[in-house]
């Protein structure tokens, strides 16, 4: 029953690409301007740059890391960590600023200890031998853990962060912050090479099916451990931009962040079972999860029944896009 | 001889859910602190999870060691009937803090008064706007003190700023970055939103974050502090914070497991010996708050406290 | 042949726990020859290949290519030495394009960080039009197990090997493709490639292949050259004895019945195209010929309550049956098997003794609702002896056995429920020659006792030595009845092949729905 | 990889189960011993009665949960909503309650409606056709949204439920609470449900191989609904245990459980991908971290440092027992 899904998605190659009709993501795109037109109607204030703005804000950062997630999933992964690491990469950087390091390098050494993280974790994985879901639920203890341990428990005030460094996070050309810009680039870079670069063909095949990847040469256990370390690596540079946004550094952030993110790549058509999936779908999932809850305090939705109207909206759409997909083929 | 000392082994527990934030640490800082004086043990457990179950396993876990005293800060309150209840029957001195749970038989409730806060809170935003505008309230629904904090602040803003409004009500839950779309939101929908109110500290990092993307002129206001919380608030950027008496919390805490552990020190005229009643029993203490702003931020950090007392938090 | 030795086994042993797989055999493979691998189910040729392809490491002794020694730690240390493989077993990326599963040794081994697909279609297509003109652009999710097992030789051809072993390749494939399949190995090995042949088929062996190595149980037996032995002699070597009737003896005309045990009424399978007809009587062995992707399997499947059918009925014993799922079909006594073993045929994570009791729990259950495990023994052990299976005991993972292991499991599995019709799809698809008489002798004791065959098979030779009556599928449409008399390969080509058809269609054959 | 684990579990017949050197569970068992000795030398308290009291109890009513988790993970499904529907439960039979129903009648309509949420995931799996992860992620997010809306945010107070209802979460026989017998039996009858009855031979079936066992004449929709359906039935009724042991029903309750119920059934060697797992495994699972949890407690350990401990921990066993399994192998 997922064959079919999972078929059209590697498959397409540069020239697909056009063809809207086509694609993958044509239904996810079909229901977003479905929910953009119905919330136009509903709110004079939905159509505004301010908005737009505003939700792509609210889930730019995070796209990152769902970006990482999508290319773990592909390869048949999953990491549950993501939110700890999002946190563990702040904490780790913002600690040691506090400890006089210059911001730039003390980011970089947060996003190497994350990419550690994850190396640790591939090498659970590939090593030893444990499957992705059990390693990275330990990791997400563990690291949730560290956090706790080195800003013993309290936010960490980065209030002293010089303006060059803040400005990733806070500042904007014109009318477009740069966290915009950072989000867009990564994800069209990712998005490319996905599609395109040789590198992560493997992947695809890696998650299709292991063996056969082996059969053909592929060193399936180095691609599934780089492609560890790449989610973690981007979860921790994600960290990075979170602490330049908030100046702030919380050893609870991002708890619960891997379910959104897992969900959105979902969405956007990415297989639990490997194999398949697309960045560009996955960010629309995270679109749409973000245009649904916005609309939602838009359209002053009494706090209790807003998740209930977002979880059937949330359900309506996968079920809408699955009928939709499985229709065409 | 001096009876206000312990017993050698006499212990007093104090016992918290999500117990790796920063909020309980002055309480349990006071509370060790007046153990100390009294030549008493003292130990901080709890869960590091938000899960009531598993703060009732470290209560029991702490229970089977038979403490003299626990000082309780029950998740939810009725849960915590029966394991409270356990307590007392062997011998365990319980006093809830800061949320309660009424239809037990602990022996004292201290709290800082959250429709207080709430209300001063809302005079305090209402003030500053001069009676006049939009507010928006983040809420983190389910949390009973927090219910109270943002129930109070609405309630006041209609009984006593009629030109108040309420524009919006949003759930963050306790997280930054839900917080910060939500404000961003909000601001969209209402662009002459005033001010937003939270019962919390971790959402208001990210509330104050989108309010000053949206160019400031939304006042933050929240209840709680922290480092961060505290430098915002020196900046200007974080109106203020109605922040209970911590310290209050856990020395009267303390004090009142102590006396209710020590009934043979009194012989009060009444029915207690009678009824079996605890003579030291106190109902309810309400420990305070302060209004944190700009000028007093300063004496919030707990880090800066750790430094002046030269103590090592709850790790003693 | 003069040629030197280009690869040398020597002494070669390997275990799977208590499983001795190979004990001490040799083998060696001379420059330029197709040296042909034969044995009975588990006789370790697999193993071998494994070995020989690094996929495996063997317990013992020692592999010499061209004279040196070397060790071949993983299937890329093989594909760098030059040794290729064709699986038996289907390994593809099932969300990938057949030209990426063609050619991903190749990418593997790209230097160019991005991916040329232009390129890499064009050339793939090359490669697989010399099999069948199968579009590479689909993923192989799409294809049937026929068509995926083309691929899999595809992928073999674009190796730039000296040393190419085909572990089953005609296994899943017509007689055209496999012809098509052996002017290609012929054409490797006037290349220079030197080509370790493995097949069931004896034809096969004896028209293809230079020399011929025998295994038994796990040991070597013999190589002779090709022109000194006949096909007999390597059955004899094979099982240990004499084999002297392939084929057990078809119905006599004399006792040829008219009562049909199963008749199929204007059965609509496909949207929009005729229904068909059919009837099976009683004690006959009917045969369904056609080439790959006719759709022989998807019309038995229909009638099976497999897939949902259009229109039509089903008629067992001259009663109407209603069969809306398969469960219907198996309660009323219609079973099935799978022509492909792995994806929809076996459990085989599981258990012999489970994937035997499957198809009907009913049979072993208590009343208490509780699996009568002594029961489920039972019928396993009664079951896997009667049918020979090698393993090491009913609770022995199904993944683990022979492919030849794995479908007499699954034949076991289809007759512990006592059918009334049974239809095989692909029945033989490699089994060894000793088992494979014992399953024709089987289905042929089956329609004496009154059960109804229908046997689908792709290897003409057994189709028209075992049945007593064959229809022929061509798109999806009966085309034509072959009586006993007169079956022979021409007169079932001619039909499958749609005289009237022009070359242009076989194509659209090919294509996804 | 994952083959030899999975191999052993369903086989497992009479006779083996008292061959423990065979047992898929004993490397487990051993490595809880192992724990268990040890904390008996660290801490003076913890081989107690009462401490082992307190460790049953705290997992006892999350071990129902975790059965029906066990044979969804079998039948090759997941279920991220089993926090939800036990909160759901609750809130349901105590708003039941509240409005004068008896406690008894309500707590059935409250196992009633988790089994109705059970049936819409079954409905949305089978019949929709989208995969368990993402609708029981949508079920997580509706039914907490119903909590809320039912209760209107705050906890309801069951203070006046009769002692008879109150005793079943409350009571015990001598020294022996109710609690940890129900969820004995309930164990026991699952456990010897799923390694003898032939209807959950075919959720193993179903598990292992979906088409194989499609084309066994095998209902596979059916009985992925009917698991599905079964597990939010034992969350229900866990939830109505909490009831009676809390005498409250909070919204909020039950939020992050799935994640370690999850890995409980993973511990225990159930697989992500369908076809094995034991409910005994599962247990132990539970057990496990249970005991972790409490150790750290008892061993006084920083509680900065105690999630990081416990995530170790959690890692070598899992480490320690995939070892132990694939060398026997
Ligand atoms: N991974 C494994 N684990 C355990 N036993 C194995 C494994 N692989 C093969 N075997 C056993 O080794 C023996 C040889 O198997 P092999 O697959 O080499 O036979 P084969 O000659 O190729 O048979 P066939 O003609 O059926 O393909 C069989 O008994 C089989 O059950
Ligand atoms: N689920 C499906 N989706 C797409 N195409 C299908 C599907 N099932 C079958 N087909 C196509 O329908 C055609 C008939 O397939 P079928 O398996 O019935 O053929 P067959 O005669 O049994 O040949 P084979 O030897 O390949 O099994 C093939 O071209 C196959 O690719
Ligand atoms: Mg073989
Ligand atoms: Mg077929």
């Amino acid at each position: 029953m997922d064959a079919e899904i999972k078929a059209s998605a590697p498959g397409l190659g540069g020239r697909n690409w056009l063809r809207l009709g086509s694609m993958r993501e044509a239904g996810l795109i079909a229901i977003m301007l479905a929910l953009c037109v119905a919330m136009t109607f509903a709110s004079p204030h939905f159509l505004t740059w301010g908005n737009f703005r505003a939700m792509l804000m609210s889930f730019s950062i995070e796209g990152i890391v769902v970006v990482g997630m999508t290319i773990l999933l592909i390869v048949g992964g999953i990491d549950l960590s993501v939110g700890s690491v999002v946190c563990f990469s702040m904490v780790v950087s913002g600690a040691l600023f506090l400890m006089g390091l210059d911001p730039w390098t003390a980011s970089l050494i947060g996003i190497g200890a994350s990419a550690l993280i994850g190396a640790a974790m591939g090498f659970f994985v590939t090593v030893i031998g444990l499957n992705h879901f059990i390693t990275s639920l330990a990791a997400m203890v563990i690291v949730r853990g560290l956090c706790l341990v080195i800003t013993k428990g309290t936010p960490l005030s980065l209030f002293t962060l010089p303006p060059g460094f803040k400005a990733i996070g806070q500042g904007s050309f014109g009318n477009v912050p740069y966290v915009i810009v950072i989000f867009v680039v990564v994800v069209a870079i990712f998005d490319f090479l996905l599609r395109r670069a040789t590198a992560f063909r493997k992947v695809f095949y890696t998650g299709s099916n292991e063996k056969a990847a082996q059969f053909s040469g592929i060193k399936t256990k180095q691609v599934k451990f780089w492609v560890t370390v790449l989610c973690s690596t981007l979860a921790g540079f994600a960290g990075v931009i979170y602490m330049s946004r908030f100046g702030a550094a919380t050893p609870t952030f991002g708890a619960g962040m891997e379910l959104n993110i897992i969900a959105a790549a979902v969405i956007g058509g990415a297989s639990l079972n490997g194999g398949s999936g697309t960045i560009f779908g996955a960010i629309l999932g995270m679109a749409l999860l973000s245009v649904v809850t916005s609309s939602l305090i838009l359209l002053d939705v009494s706090v209790y029944w807003q998740d209930m109207i977002k979880g059937c909206i949330l359900l309506a759409a996968v079920s809408i896009d699955h009928f939709l997909h499985s229709r065409k083929s | 001889a001096n009876p206000f000392k312990c017993e050698p082994g006499e212990k007093y527990v104090m016992n918290v859910m999500v117990s790796g934030v920063e909020y309980w640490f002055p309480v349990y800082e006071m509370f060790k602190q007046a153990g100390q004086q009294f030549g008493c043990e003292t130990e901080y457990t709890g869960t590091p999870e938000y899960d009531v179950n598993k703060q009732i396993a470290t209560f029991d876990q702490a229970l089977a060691q038979k403490p003299a005293g626990i000082l309780v800060h029950p998740m939810n309150s009725d849960p915590f009937i029966e394991p409270i209840n356990r307590a007392i029957d062997q011998g365990t001195a319980v006093v809830t803090f800061a949320a309660d749970s009424p239809n037990s038989k602990r022996v004292s409730y201290i709290t800082s008064d959250n429709v207080a806060e709430g209300t001063y809170a809302a005079d305090a935003v209402a003030k500053a706007m001069d009676g006049k505008g939009e507010y928006a309230v983040l809420e983190n629904p389910g949390q009973d003190n927090h219910d109270k904090r943002i129930a109070a602040f609405i309630g006041r803003m209609e009984a006593k700023w009629p030109e108040m409004k309420l524009v919006g009500r949003a759930a963050s839950n306790q997280d930054a970055t839900k917080a910060y779309q939500a404000v961003l939101s909000l601001a969209q929908a209402h662009p002459e939103l005033g001010a937003v109110f939270m019962p919390e500290a971790n959402s208001a990092i990210g509330a104050a974050q989108a309010a000053k993307e949206g160019g400031g002129k939304i006042r933050v206001m929240l209840a709680d502090v922290n480092a961060k919380i505290l430098d915002m608030i020196k900046a200007g950027e974080i109106f203020g914070s109605v922040n209970p008496n911590q310290g209050m919390q856990g020395y009267m805490g303390f004090m009142l497991l102590w006396l209710a552990k020590h009934p043979e020190l009194i012989d009060p005229m009444n029915d207690a010996r009678r009824s079996g009643f605890n003579g030291m029993g106190v109902p309810f203490v309400d420990n305070g708050f302060s209004i944190v702003t700009a000028e007093n931020a300063d004496d919030f950090y707990w880090d800066a406290y750790l430094k002046r007392r030269g103590t090592k938090g709850i790790e003693e | 042949m003069t040629a030197a030795a280009i690869l040398e086994i020597c002494d070669i042993s390997k275990s799977f726990g208590a499983i001795k797989a190979l004990t001490g055999v040799d083998f060696t493979l001379q420059g330029g020859e197709i040296h042909a691998l034969c044995g009975e189910n588990g006789a370790g040729k697999s193993t071998l290949m494994n070995i020989i392809a690094g996929i495996v490491q063997p317990d013992e002794g020692t592999i010499r290519l061209e004279g040196k020694e070397v060790t071949i730690a993983s299937p890329s240390a093989a594909q760098r030495l030059g040794i290729g493989l064709v699986h038996q077993e289907i390994a593809l990326c099932q969300d990938a394009t057949v030209a990426e599963n063609i050619l991903m040794a190749a990418i593997n081994n790209r230097r160019a960080p991005l991916m040329n697909f232009r390129r890499l279609y064009a050339d793939a297509q090359k490669i697989m039009d010399l099999l069948a003109p199968i579009p590479v652009e689909t993923p192989v999710a799409y294809l049937s197990i026929s068509n995926q097992q083309l691929v899999e030789i595809a992928k073999a051809l674009t190796l730039e090997c000296r040393v190419l072993m085909l572990d089953e390749p005609t296994a899943a494939l017509t007689e055209t493709e496999a012809r098509r399949l052996f002017a290609i190995v012929r054409d490797l090995k006037a290349r220079g490639i030197s080509i370790i042949y493995i097949s069931h088929r004896m034809a096969e062996i004896f028209s293809l292949c230079d020399r011929v190595t025998v295994f038994r149980d796990g040991r070597y037996v013999a190589t002779d050259s090709i022109a000194s032995v006949t096909p007999n002699d390597v059955v004899r070597k094979m099982v240990g004895r004499e084999i002297t009737q392939l084929y057990p003896q078809k119905l006599s005309p004399e006792r040829r019945s008219d009562r049909p045990v199963l008749s199929v009424g204007n059965l609509t399978y496909r949207q929009g195209s005729d229904g068909v007809s059919f009837a099976l009587r009683a004690g006959e062995i009917l045969g369904i010929g056609g080439l790959i992707g006719a759709g022989r399997s998807e019309m038995v499947q229909t009638v099976c309550g497999l897939r949902p059918k259009v229109s039509g009925s089903v008629e067992l014993n001259g009663e109407p049956v209603s069969i809306r799922n398969y469960s219907d079909a198996v309660r009323a006594g219609l079973v099935y098997l799978s022509e492909d073993r792995k994806a929809s045929g076996l459990f085989l994570d599981l258990s012999i003794a489970s994937n035997i009791s499957a198809l009907d729990l009913r049979k072993l259950t208590t009343p208490l609702g509780l699996l009568d495990r002594r029961a489920e023994a039972k019928q396993a052990t009664e079951l896997v002896e009667r049918h020979g299976v090698r393993m090491g005991g009913i609770e022995t993972q199904v993944s683990t056995l022979s492919g030849g292991n794995q479908q007499k499991v699954a034949i076991a599995r289809l007759l512990s429920v006592g059918p009334k019709v049974v239809i095989l799809d692909e029945p033989t698809r490699g089994v060894d020659v000793g088992a494979k008489v014992e399953i024709h002798r089987l289905l042929r004791d089956l329609a004496e006792r009154g059960v109804g065959v229908i046997v689908i098979s792709s290897e003409l030779p057994e189709l028209i030595g075992l049945s007593d009556r064959v229809l022929v599928i061509h798109e999806g449409a009966i085309v034509g009845e072959i009586g006993a008399d007169e079956l022979t390969e021409e007169a079932i080509m001619l039909l499958a092949s749609g005289v009237r058809q022009q070359r242009s269609n076989a194509r659209q054959a090919h294509n996804v729905a």
